[in-house]
């Protein structure tokens, strides 16, 4: 099946800053792939790009994106105009600043349907029931003040799916959440695009969310993807240094407690300090010459994986 | 709401209330009239029985009593310079005033509030740093200077604005851009910080993210929230407007309370003085009052509050 | 973050230039600013004489223009200056007051703030002038007495923002009073906003004291501001150009590059603490 | 109130026309610096008020325009005792309202003005009147105080007012809607703005050169310099020498200019500090070049003036020359006087002519004098140079007028002691002023002012500089001669073409 | 049993709300801390939690109950007594950019208790400091830098040295280190565990994430709007919660394990918070409750014992 969404080697510069570099994945309709890293290591951008709303003092250098195998990279404004909450949309991590606070519910909705809210009250209507929002009659004429966050996520998603897009961009959708809205939130996400058979990139730093609901996942680290493949595999046996410790470093309901946790040493590199190697380097337990030389490519780990490390083969 | 209101209104008496207080002490304090009025060679007898015929030997805390009585009983007094009731005298001017401060606020708005836009959505262009350029001059020259110069190349050399008055409309147009310049380019300043405020939040690039323009963001979105600090500021300004128009009105001849405070001043003709700076502190305080009543109209958040 | 542009610098080097300019004055003015020849009176700009050349002219009472400039931008600047920083001093005390105790303190003060912002302040200024006399003291008295509600509103606000964060409660656990919280912690993080409200206020205490001079308020004759060479040269705009010219051009390009500096601090510090 | 906003309104922002000046020839329009502050002429006489309500009223006497008191309402009058005048009165006078100008409305003008409880500004002009009344048909009789040589000269600056319009409409309303016999008519008068007056078809000495005559508010020189320039108004006032340089060479203007009956001075206080020093005051005389100001400063418009009164008033004489120019003598003199560096604070105030000043402290400092001046805002300035000697400080400049044209009226304030003016204290002096007050006959009276010059000649009590000039702007059709008083006497302008 | 270092008698502070009815943001609240232990206190936003720990180090003043310190009453103390008690009880901010002052050196932020209740100046003040930065994995030289120039762990790690600089008794851990990074997290979950260890020093931990409480804390308090709902050593709350709310938190908390969590039942909580200004009668929980009954509407659950658990609910005992 031909995947809804393809980046290809997209790189991004800040100045001379090369925030993100060669970075590429593919998602297929009704997938979810997950898009794991730390504060910093260009996931939030990526997904900007992809929309083409990056700030000003960003640009794309290199790369291509690809919305149903159309090349979207150089298309003029208008056109990308027509695809935005059309053909891609995207829901935001603070979902009550990312909705206008004079305008309502209703409005914010018709306004991706690019109608007048009159025209299509009841689609809006039907839409605000189906995100699970109860008393859509009442609710479609409040404003965002008066809703809670986890409501006002559910309208976010609402304004990204009724004009049934093929990819939906989701940045941290539940990290401003509480953990009980958090659960309500993702099984709403995995429902509406399993049905709709959308193809949904996660951007997120919380392990457990994507164990939850992402059926692939690319970890990314200082603007790089570290490794890519199927869920259960990245968690049963990492094959990148990054994501192994990652993983060894969350305290889980199953430890022991008061348990020395997993530390990776350091910190991560600003784009000013990136060097021509790899750029865990510095803090990876494994790292050689080699690795601080040359830049790991992504390689085929044959089980359906590609790690970005020269030394895959000896994490156990 | 009826609430904010009531609390603002108590607030504004408090306000006025020191203004009055203000103004009548400072006043007594610059000496009293009478020796502006009597002839050069008046003798020390002449001189201290006008000073009793006004009322000016008694101790500053009875005149005070007496103004506020007067006051209470809504009479503003009498001019001890043209001898006519000082509403009159101030009435007569206050819609020359309102009608220069209108055509400045006109200027100002007309110009500042969209340089403001364009030079916030064109951010660090070569569009911002031209009307940057454009808006800060108006507020970079003496206006008693640029106000001359006006006259001679618009009124003398060109002879297509009359030099001076206030018996047209036409009459209006250079003493209203002298003082709206000033204003202007506090009005782009401020629209160009609080629309940027807002493009840099997340709602915009959500509404980009639903397919919608720069443009259309900011129109549709952007341009409300925008509005509610540059309302407080519209509505600080036009005080100023009013009365901090003296200069403005000296050089254009224009009948303004500005003038006429500054004449009253120098005369030392308490009352009138009084009474513009009260109208001036009430206009101000007014316009808080509606600035307040804006907010609720645009923001339902404190619509919403009773 | 930290990038100057090009433009910038070059602001910033005018302004330092008006600044060593003004201190200078008295070194590089070619001629004594205050010394009249009748007989040379509003001669253009680059008459000779045998003690030098008139650069710019003199003025209507035979004194060397250049002269007079440089001295004025002193007198202006300093001005300017001094009552920005009474007025910055005083209108901060009481921000950080009303906005640290908040209650009573700070319904006191800012009425207060609402009053003084009721009058217009060239009244306000005109009116103290009558009664203190225009000297340079009392004008930058004056000028700085009557302008501080402005800093008062500004650090009121952003005290009571600064006052919620952590690192304030921290301090107060540490055991600091309210002095030490006030003057260590809350001054220094809202000294940025009140910056730019005094760089806008220093170009616009320049104008002041040029529209005071105007109405004969200024600083006094004989010694020159920039305000009071061209109220003076007013009266010749059409005979004698450069009386007006030169000191407005320098008027002129010392506010627009204060402007200028200031929109460019207020976009540095946090645009989100202006104007709310 | 709210109506009288709505049609400002109207006014400010509707009547978009062409400008009013160049309609008819029949219209003259003037701009002042400022408004009238009363109409009513009874309560202020500042220049402005004064140019337009002098258009409305008739007086009792006035000045032709050599100086001379001539009759006016009055065709006559006598002396019938040192201190009682009687005036016949012409019979054929109306006001505009058709009303007959009688004796009785002499004798309410004289009352309303002197009567304390009207609060007159103008009221210590007319108080040595104690009485008048009507002893004729067209007859009055004034009886004052003491002897009163001046009382004619103040008496051309009474108005006429009709008694029965005044006690009908009220003081205050009066002064809105005026109403006399003079040769014009109050046809409107916006506050702050202007006031349009009309033609008195009925005018006793004859039909008046304009039908409408409008005087406009215009605080500023330049923009009044303007207006006249385009054509906008056809005459204005209180140019300085400067200002016309430019415009002497324009065709459609012409500058006119009168030496008026002021006398630009420096006052002296013998009272305090280093001015004490009678050689001190002397250098300060010698070291003044009035010559340079007046040739340098002021464009050759003003005369020199040596004593403090000018030819226009009575009791001038011009055979008390002044202290020559001599810096060398002024140096010597400051030196004598151990003086050197001496600090003299000079009081001025906007009201007074900066450049002179600044010229008079650089000729001082030339001298060995350091003169620093304290300025103040002009009220501020009267009652100082009328406080202690201490608050007057040393120096102050002057610009008397006493708008009466006779020596008493200046030196007798200025320098008699127990004047409040007065820092100057010497018997002879008041002894001749004193004498000259209570004297009728004229040439005894000249004979005490002369006496009265030297003492202040020879103590230095002040450096007269010049008579002022009253510079004016007008178009060059415009047939007008300035005179010394000031006024603005439309009845004798005209139009040429 | 030694005396609590920190003694919660029925605390609740309520705040004016905007429509009149107070906002009950703590509601009655009961908890002790014994020396040497960290105690958790977990809840969802607007729970509460924040605010019991403003109230603890007296930066909030309660509405009612009693709040003792080393057996000091604090409410209702004399300044001078507040004063003192406050150096007994010191306090760790969730946003380590905020809870610094930025133009502050590290080395005088540190420092600055001592100083102002000179204790410690000069040289003294400076050693004091560097031991202090060398305790929480700093360099003394850190000292003469400024907060801009660290990242969010290493601030973390300094505040965290202000905090024991007056080697307090009891420290308050309000989310500590819910905004730091995955891998930063856990390099300051193992220091905070190394200084309970050496220091013995008792900590009451706030945070929403159940995964971190277990992993620091020695037993666990669990709020909903406002109160207690269960108290438990760690290993009981976590084996056998026995509070449907504590079930539903536990369930909801997704495991960084994909076989786990999605072989985990679905049953998340429906509904949202009530407004603490208008708290539901009876149990607060019971519109949210699957258990709940007609009881739990009308009447409010006692705070009482079961197990070695404290819980407030009608029907604990039906739910193990």
């Amino acid at each position: 099946m031909q995947p809804a969404l393809i980046v290809e080697n997209l790189s991004l510069a800040l100045g001379r800053a090369n925030l993100v570099d060669s970075v590429g994945f593919s998602v297929a309709p009704g997938e979810v792939l997950a898009l794991v890293g730390e504060s910093g290591c260009g996931k939030s951008v990526t997904a900007q790009a992809i929309m083409r709303l990056l700030a000003p003092a960003l640009r794309q250098t290199g790369g291509r994106v690809l919305l149903a195998g159309q090349d979207i990279t150089a298309l003029p404004e208008r056109a990308m105009r027509a695809l935005r909450g059309q053909a891609m949309s995207m829901i935001f991590q603070e979902p009550q600043a990312a909705l206008d606070p004079l305008a309502t519910v209703g409005t914010h909705i018709a306004e991706a349907l690019r109608r007048p809210l009159r025209d299509v009250r009841d689609q809006v209507l039907q839409m605000l029931a189906e995100v699970g929002i109860s008393d859509p009659a009442r609710r479609i004429d409040q404003y965002p003040f008066e809703l809670s966050g986890g409501m006002c996520q559910r309208v976010m998603i609402a304004c990204a799916l009724i004009s049934r897009p093929a990819v939906l961009l989701a940045d941290e959708p539940t990290t401003a959440l509480d953990v009980t809205i958090q659960a309500q939130i993702l099984d709403l996400l995995r429902r509406l695009a399993a049905e709709r058979r959308t193809a949904v990139v996660l951007i997120t730093h919380d392990m457990g969310v994507v164990a939850d609901i992402a059926d692939r996942v690319a970890v990314m680290y200082a603007g790089r993807i570290a490794e890519t493949g199927p869920t259960a595999q990245i968690f049963a046996r990492p094959r990148h240094p990054y994501t192994s410790l990652l993983l060894a470093s969350i305290p889980r309901l199953t430890d022991a407690p008061k348990s020395t946790l997993a530390v990776i040493e350091g910190r991560v590199p600003t784009p000013a300090e990136f060097g021509p190697g790899c750029r865990f380097a510095s803090r990876c337990p494994l790292a050689d010459d080699t690795c601080r030389a040359a830049t790991p490519p992504l390689r085929d780990m044959a089980d359906g994986r590609l790690s970005a490390c020269f030394h895959a083969e000896q994490l156990p | 709401m009826i609430r904010l209101l009531a609390g603002r209104l108590l607030q504004a008496a408090v306000a006025s209330f020191g203004v009055l207080t203000i103004v009548f002490f400072v006043m007594r304090l610059s000496g009293d009239p009478t020796l502006l009025l009597v002839p050069e060679g008046a003798s020390a007898e002449q001189v201290a029985q006008l000073r009793a015929a006004l009322g000016f030997d008694r101790p500053l805390v009875v005149q005070y009593a007496a103004y506020l009585g007067d006051l209470l009983r809504l009479d503003l007094g009498e001019s001890l310079v043209q001898r006519a009731p000082v509403a009159g005298i101030v009435g007569e001017r206050i819609p020359y005033t309102l009608a220069l401060a209108g055509g400045a606020l006109l200027v100002a708005l007309g110009i500042g509030i969209p340089a403001g836009i364009l030079m916030a959505v064109h951010r660090g262009g070569v569009l911002e740093r031209a009307l940057a350029a454009l808006v800060l001059a108006g507020q970079s020259l003496p206006t008693f200077w640029s106000g001359i110069l006006l006259i001679l190349f618009f009124g003398v050399y060109l002879g297509w604005l009359p030099t001076s008055g206030a018996d047209s409309l036409a009459s209006l147009i250079m003493p209203a851009i002298a003082l709206g310049a000033l204003t202007m380019s506090t009005f782009a300043r401020m629209a160009r910080i609080s629309v940027l405020d807002e493009l840099s939040r997340d709602y915009v690039t959500a509404a980009r993210a639903r397919g919608l323009s720069v443009w259309a963001a900011v129109s549709r979105h952007v341009l409300r929230n925008a509005a509610i600090p540059v309302v407080t500021i519209a509505a600080l300004e036009i005080g100023n407007l009013l009365a901090g128009a003296v200069i403005v009105e000296t050089v254009f001849a224009w009948p303004g309370i500005g003038q006429l405070a500054i004449q009253s001043i120098q005369a030392r003709d308490f009352l009138v003085v009084q009474t513009v700076v009260l109208f001036v502190s009430s206009v101000y305080i007014a316009m808080n009052l509606l600035a307040d009543l804006a907010y609720a109209a645009i923001d339902p958040r404190i619509r919403g509050r009773s | 973050m930290r990038g100057i542009s090009p433009g910038m610098a070059l602001i910033l080097l005018l302004l330092v230039a008006f600044i060593v300019a003004a201190l200078a004055a008295p070194w590089i003015a070619p001629f004594d600013p205050l010394r009249q020849s009748l007989l040379m009176r509003l001669r253009p700009p680059g008459t000779t004489v045998a003690a030098g050349m008139y650069l710019l002219g003199t003025d209507d009472l035979g004194r060397d223009l250049l002269s007079r400039v440089l001295h004025g931008a002193r007198a202006s600047i300093a001005v300017a200056a001094l009552s920005v920083s009474i007025s910055l001093a005083f209108g901060t005390l009481l921000g950080l007051l009303a906005g640290w105790f908040r209650g009573w303190v700070a319904v006191a003060i800012m009425r207060s703030v609402d009053t003084m912002l009721s009058i217009p302040a060239i009244l306000l200024a005109v009116l103290t002038v009558a009664v203190l006399g225009p000297s340079f003291l009392n004008l930058i008295l004056v000028l700085g007495l009557t302008r501080w509600p402005r800093y008062t509103r500004v650090a009121y606000a952003q005290t009571l923002q600064v006052a919620t964060l952590p690192y304030i409660r921290a301090a107060e656990m540490a055991g600091a009073g309210s002095a030490r919280i006030l003057w260590r912690h809350i001054l220094p993080n809202i000294a940025g906003p009140l910056m730019v409200v005094a760089t806008s206020e220093f170009g616009l205490m320049i104008l002041f004291e040029a529209g005071l001079s105007f109405l004969g308020l200024g600083i006094q004759p004989p010694y020159p501001s920039w305000g009071s060479i061209m109220s003076v040269g007013r009266q010749y705009v059409e005979r004698a150009w450069w009386l007006t010219v030169f000191p407005g051009a320098c008027l002129f390009v010392l506010v627009l590059c204060v402007n200028l500096f200031g929109d460019w601090l207020r976009d540095r510090v946090d645009p989100r603490s202006q104007g709310r | 109130m709210l109506r009288s906003w709505t049609i400002g309104l109207l006014t400010a922002c509707a009547l978009a026309g062409p400008a009013l000046a160049q309609a008819t020839k029949d219209t003259l329009i003037v701009d002042l610096p400022g408004d009238v502050a009363t109409m009513d002429p009874h309560v202020q006489w500042d220049t402005e008020s004064y140019s337009v309500y002098r258009n409305i009223f008739d007086n009792l006497v006035t000045r032709d325009t050599s100086g001379k008191i001539v009759p006016q309402v009055a065709t006559a009058w006598r002396y019938t005792d040192p201190t009682t005048i009687v005036f016949d009165l012409r019979t054929d006078i109306t006001f505009s309202d058709g009303s007959k100008l009688t004796p009785a409305d002499v004798v309410f003008s004289i009352k309303r003005i002197t009567n304390p409880a009207f609060r007159s500004p103008q009221l210590s002009q007319f108080d040595q009147i104690i009485a008048a009344d009507v002893t004729g048909p067209a007859q009055v009789t004034l009886r004052t105080k003491s002897p009163y040589p001046v009382l004619l000269a103040q008496l051309v600056k009474l108005s006429i007012v009709p008694q029965a319009v005044v006690e009908k409409l009220g003081d205050q309303a009066f002064n809105q809607q005026v109403l006399g016999s003079g040769p014009y008519v109050l046809k409107s008068w916006q506050r702050g703005v202007a006031s349009t007056l009309e033609a008195n078809p009925g005018y006793w000495r004859g039909a008046a050169p304009f039908k409408t005559v409008t005087f406009r508010a215009v605080p500023d020189i330049a923009t009044r310099i303007a207006d006249v320039r385009t054509g906008r108004a056809d005459i204005t006032r209180g140019l300085s020498p400067d200002d016309t340089a430019s415009l002497k060479n324009e065709r459609n203007l012409q500058v006119l200019s009168v030496a008026t009956e002021r006398v630009s001075h420096l006052f002296l206080n013998p009272a305090i500090g280093p001015t004490r020093d009678k050689r001190v005051r002397q250098a300060i005389a010698h070291a003044i070049d009035r010559d340079a100001i007046i040739a340098a400063l002021m464009l050759g418009f003003p005369k020199r003036a040596d004593v403090m009164l000018t030819e226009a008033a009575f009791g001038w004489v011009g055979d008390v020359p002044f202290w020559p120019y001599d810096p060398a003598r002024a140096k010597a003199l400051v030196k004598e006087a151990g003086a050197e560096g001496a600090e003299i604070p000079f009081l001025t105030s906007p009201a007074y002519d900066r450049r002179v000043n600044e010229a008079v402290q650089q000729m001082l400092g030339e001298v060995g004098l350091k003169v620093s001046f304290v300025m103040v805002d002009q009220p501020t300035f009267l009652r100082r140079r009328q406080g202690t000697p201490e608050e007057a400080l040393n120096m102050a400049q002057g610009r008397w007028s006493c708008a009466c044209q006779d020596a008493d009226g200046v030196i007798f304030p200025l320098f008699r002691t127990g004047s409040q003016w007065a820092k100057f204290s010497n018997a002879e002096f008041d002894t001749a002023v004193d004498a000259a007050r209570v004297t009728l006959d004229e040439k005894e009276r000249l004979t005490h002012y002369r006496r009265a010059f030297t003492i202040l000649r020879d103590e230095v009590a002040a450096v007269p500089l010049f008579q002022d000039a009253a510079i004016y702007l007008a178009r060059r059709e415009l047939k007008w001669t300035p005179t010394p008083n000031e006024a603005f006497f439309v009845f004798d302008m005209k139009w040429v073409p | 049993m030694t005396a609590p270092v920190l003694e919660v008698t029925d605390l609740a502070v309520h705040f004016p709300g905007r429509t009149g009815a107070p906002v009950r943001a703590v509601d009655g609240v009961s908890f002790a801390v014994a020396p040497g232990e960290t105690l958790g206190l977990v809840g969802e936003s607007g729970c509460g939690k924040s605010t019991v720990s403003n109230a603890v180090v007296g930066l909030v003043p309660p509405t009612r109950g009693s709040l003792r310190v080393m057996g000091t009453e604090m409410t209702g103390a004399t300044r001078a007594t507040k004063h003192d008690i406050r150096a007994r009880v010191q306090m760790v901010f969730q946003d380590p950019v905020t809870s610094l002052n930025p133009r502050m050196s590290v080395g005088a932020a540190v420092g600055e208790p001592l100083l102002v209740r000179g204790l410690a100046s000069g040289a003294a003040l400076r050693a004091r400091v560097s031991e202090l930065l060398e305790e929480v994995g700093l360099r003394p030289e850190h000292a003469q830098r400024y907060p801009h120039q660290f990242s969010g762990g290493q601030r973390q790690r300094i505040v965290i040295a202000r905090a024991l600089a007056l080697r307090p008794d009891l420290l308050v851990c309000d989310e500590p280190v819910s905004a730091l990074d995955v891998s930063v997290r856990a390099q300051i979950l193992n220091l905070l565990v190394e200084l309970q260890q050496r220091r013995g020093m008792a900590s009451l931990f706030v945070s929403h994430d159940l995964a971190v409480v277990r992993h620091v804390c020695d037993r666990v308090a669990v709020m909903y709007l406002g109160r207690l709902v269960e108290l438990a050593p760690r290993d009981a709350l976590f084996a056998t919660p026995r509070h449907p709310y504590t079930r539903a938190l536990l369930a909801a908390v997704p495991e960084p394990d994909p076989v786990a969590q999605r072989a985990k039942p679905r049953v998340p909580l429906a509904g949202e918070i009530p407004s603490p200004s208008n708290p539901p009668p009876g149990c607060t929980f019971h519109t949210r409750c699957p258990f709940a009954t007609e009881r739990c509407r009308q009447e409010v659950p006692a705070w009482r014992p079961l197990g070695e658990s404290m819980v407030a609910c009608h029907h604990a005992e039906t739910l193990a």
